[in-house]
């Protein structure tokens, strides 16, 4: 190295024509220089994603952590007011997000950006309608279909309507209108999505296999978006979908048959002293070998406090319809569990801007402490782990 | 004018125009005011009314309020602000800051005046080509819902339907009784 | 007011075909409805301007406050890395800055953007060679010629060079190169500029009435940049410029000859104990009706703490070479003095990201007091006010 | 390589070369290093090497470091640092973190190895063309002077002279003994 450094300093000497034909390190015996390089990879390991949405006319950045310590690993970076998702294995992560020739100013464009997780580097990148939703982000804005062979985004200008993105030619291959409608939740089988609608009521496009052409059927009413209003945050439950409204109230949906049907709706916070509501803005998340739903949770809560942050994070079996454990985990906006039978909580904090690692006890019914946390980025809303 | 009316039947048309003329005939004017009354409000009205040049002190007749008009976020017609205090920005209660453009559209709160104790429409308006943050934040957000009643969003950037999409910050406008 | 507003909604309800003809607002007798509008322009009175640099790929804002309490009237936003000016009458606002299309890659474009301050409306951009200096804000980037028809702009690429604009004309009329040397000191006759340089040298360019010629003269060597190395910052005493160094001597210069003459060099901290040294980056600023100077400094100053922030501001009376007050203000980065015969001082802590006003009593031998502050600009180093 | 040896030739021709010239016929090897290393460094060596593989142990022999680097500002070479850590950004002390690119040029530092009591050449090199803030800033800033002896300015961005402008972290690379 040593030898092929100075030769390079030499060839640059002799080039330039101002430089003695040795210099200074080249003399040293034991010295050698370091070189500046890139890491190409980043280490291997399980890997938590926080999407920082910027909002001031520059760029957003899904920042990746290590799932062990948040140690940050790396990061991708986009345009403003991005929407972010993961592949199923953790390995390709993709952005939407708007790009302004005058950064607050000009008519500019949207753009999908599609990142190798590992090296994180861009791979491809798709000019979309000029239509994406501008909106704090939830992760129901840029789904993949379950075979990731598609991707919808949410539009909002603001009619609604979303973009469907055939991932292996990198085309929009149709803008399906959802007037009244917003949240993209996808079928666990096939291509379409289900969305949630002003009345209260989902509608369920089914998608043709090319994702071309869409059927839609519209629900009975699920809900009262004026007594009870539902997040749009959401998870899967033994393949259901589960949402939450602003007062805890669980809402289990069956999207297998083209149309969405209500299995249950259930009361986290009924009985409990103190007058408990939901708290944040990625409220739904559930960990399926055990059953354990958790939501964080603040008490006395009124008409436009649904998105301050968390005194507590319940854990809440579902399929015992049982609160197990309150665990005092302040200040959460945002939380995400894993599906493994030890589960690991994450957590975000607007106020705090940090991210925390969470333990979690499955003897202790799973209550949940603080083991890691790491601070420096923004404004983020949603976060997700990869296996 | 002409050109925002087209735009706003544009999206009207291709959207939410079925969507309106349905909740019209199913709910009362104070309900569909509420879904409804951003597009009409933030976006149609504005350009046929002459700019203010009165320095802040725009404010509606018939409010009973004070002279000097609350700074903080627990004014009563920030009940459903979700944003920056545009008064701390250069602008007042009802003005963009210097330099900066309304939004086109804007969600829709209501709230009640204490000075009078009935019900207003207010609507929030972000002002837009402009960057950099300025004032204090609210989130107050009384009636806010998510996307699926898009007109009441308050976490949707309301500079979406504005050629410049920056926000600088937000207003907040008495349009309407809400009795 | 009433009518005109109902007939807009009337005739939106025709058109739309979907609306009630009247509204409940317009049938309540007393109230009238309020509408949206942009004040056309600020309020009247004396300025002071910060420009905040956005280093991340975002827009940077020029903000303007009011001289009397810092109330935030209103601001100017551009590119990336922002340079500024405003016009001796503080009419007129100069921002120099970066776009880039991917806001943190991509080849993008510098523009001089030039604003209207009482409306803060962009009247003009001016598209430059793509060599903007990328640097923490000095005054010294971006400098009206004494007529105002010339404004000069540092380039580093990182060879240096000096972009010459003819803002009558709107176009770029000539590159100087001004090869190791840096920083932009107008000439108060005619046009021109001087330039520090890598000797300690300073090179004087003197240029043609129409700007698109220059000449050049280089002065003897006037500081030891290895061992009293200068700061960027300057400022006018009766004429002459005036420059201090990391140790605090204040090096009196006189450019009015085509060539750059030392006139003196007063040590300011010389005979204090504690080792004082100059303070941070806009750390020259002369009240000229008193002939006093204003630096932020610190004690047990030491290799690397030149831009750390002062533990005092320090007034010294340059005619008679008397240290007169030591103010204790902590956490400056930068100063700015009016030349009132009271002074009012303006000073930023990026410490604490605020701009703050001192009182200045010159009845007690300038010592200088806060009187307000504001917060919520970013990173600022530069501050400057209008008459 | 040849394009960027002749974009390096490209500013020492239109503007430093005669510089370059007369602070070698003037100075000591030291005294040029420091003012035009920074362009050789960072600059036209960097591209002949191979990317480095080891995970951020690729420190240099011969300094007599310990095995595990400080993380913190006072780590000695970070004498003249000013910008972030890149090891706390996905990076190590002499890489850029995946998916950014190291700076074409860098300032230099002189700082004292603790090891062996001897001072050695720091090139800071940005990390380019990435969004977003990360890791601990450091303003040390030993031997910093102003973009008049450019090679010494901490305060330039290093990324001005890489295609993608967006400054991400900043490492620091020994690249050679000053004595």
């Amino acid at each position: 190295m040593a030898n092929r450094t100075a030769a390079a300093f030499g060839l640059l000497c002799v080039i330039a024509g101002a430089y003695a034909p040795t210099l200074a390190f080249a003399q040293a015996e034991e010295f050698v220089p370091e070189t500046v390089t890139t890491k190409e990879r980043m280490d291997p390991g399980q890997n938590v994603f926080v999407n920082m949405q910027n909002w001031g006319g520059g760029p957003s950045v899904a920042y990746i952590y290590d799932a062990k310590d948040l140690t940050l690993k790396g990061s991708v970076s986009g345009g403003s007011q991005s929407h972010f998702t993961i592949s199923a294995d953790g390995n390709t992560a993709y952005m939407a997000s708007g790009y302004y020739p005058r950064y607050d100013s000009g008519a500019g464009e949207h753009v999908l950006q599609i990142f190798d997780v590992p090296t994180n580097a861009l791979t491809k990148e798709i000019v979309l309608p000029y239509k994406l939703a501008q909106y704090t982000d939830d992760i129901a804005f840029l789904r993949l279909s379950s075979d990731e062979k598609l991707i919808y985004i949410q539009n909002a200008t603001p009619a609604t309507s979303v973009t469907v993105v055939d991932l292996t030619s990198g085309t929009v291959v149709q803008e399906v209108p959802t007037p009244g409608c917003f949240g993209i939740y996808p079928t666990l089988e096939d291509h379409g999505f289900s969305t949630i609608c002003n009345d209260g009521a989902f509608t369920t496009f089914t998608l043709s296999e090319d994702g071309t052409s869409a059927e839609s059927q519209k629900s009975a009413k699920i809900f009262d978006p004026d007594a009870d209003p539902i997040y749009l945050s959401s998870d899967r439950a033994e393949g259901n979908l589960l949402f939450i409204s602003y007062h805890a109230n669980v809402y289990r949906l069956d999207d297998s048959k083209g149309v969405i049907e209500k299995l249950s709706v259930t009361p986290i916070a009924e009985g409990v002293e103190g007058n408990w509501g939901t708290s944040g803005y990625s409220v739904v998340t559930y960990n399926e070998p055990n059953g354990i739903l958790f939501v964080p949770m603040h008490s006395e809560h009124h008409d436009g406090s649904h998105y301050h942050g968390s005194e507590e994070v319940w854990a809440y079996d579902l399929k015992n319809k049982t609160l197990l454990y309150r665990s005092p985990l302040a200040d959460l906006t945002a939380i995400h569990v894993t599906d493994e039978e030890v589960p690991q909580l994450f957590g975000l904090s607007l106020k705090n801007t940090k991210i925390y690692k969470f333990d979690v006890d499955p003897t202790a019914k799973f209550a949940a402490k603080q083991v890691a946390e790491h601070s420096d980025f923004g404004f983020a809303t949603t976060l997700m782990a990869s296996p | 004018m002409a050109k925002l009316i087209d735009s706003f039947l544009g999206w009207m048309d291709t959207a939410a125009e079925n969507r309106a003329r349905r909740i019209a005939n199913v709910s009362g004017r104070r309900s569909f005011l509420q879904k409804a009354g951003w597009a009409l409000v933030g976006g149609a009205v504005l350009p046929m009314l002459p700019y203010d040049n009165s320095n802040g002190q725009a404010f509606a007749r018939g409010l009973g309020e004070p002279d000097e008009l609350p700074e903080d976020c627990e004014y009563w017609r920030y009940c459903s602000l979700h944003g920056s205090l545009c008064s701390q920005c250069g602008g007042s209660v009802t003005q963009c800051p210097p330099g900066s453009t309304p939004s086109k559209v804007a969600w829709v709160g209501t709230c009640r005046n204490p000075n009078d104790d009935k019900d207003y429409l207010v609507s929030y308006n972000d002002c837009c080509g402009k960057g950099g943050g300025c004032g204090d934040g609210c989130s107050r957000q009384e009636g806010d819902r998510p996307g699926y009643r898009y007109g009441l969003a308050s976490e949707s950037s309301w500079c979406l339907a504005n050629e410049d999409k920056g926000i600088h910050c937000t207003v907040a406008i008495v349009v309407g009784l809400a009795e």
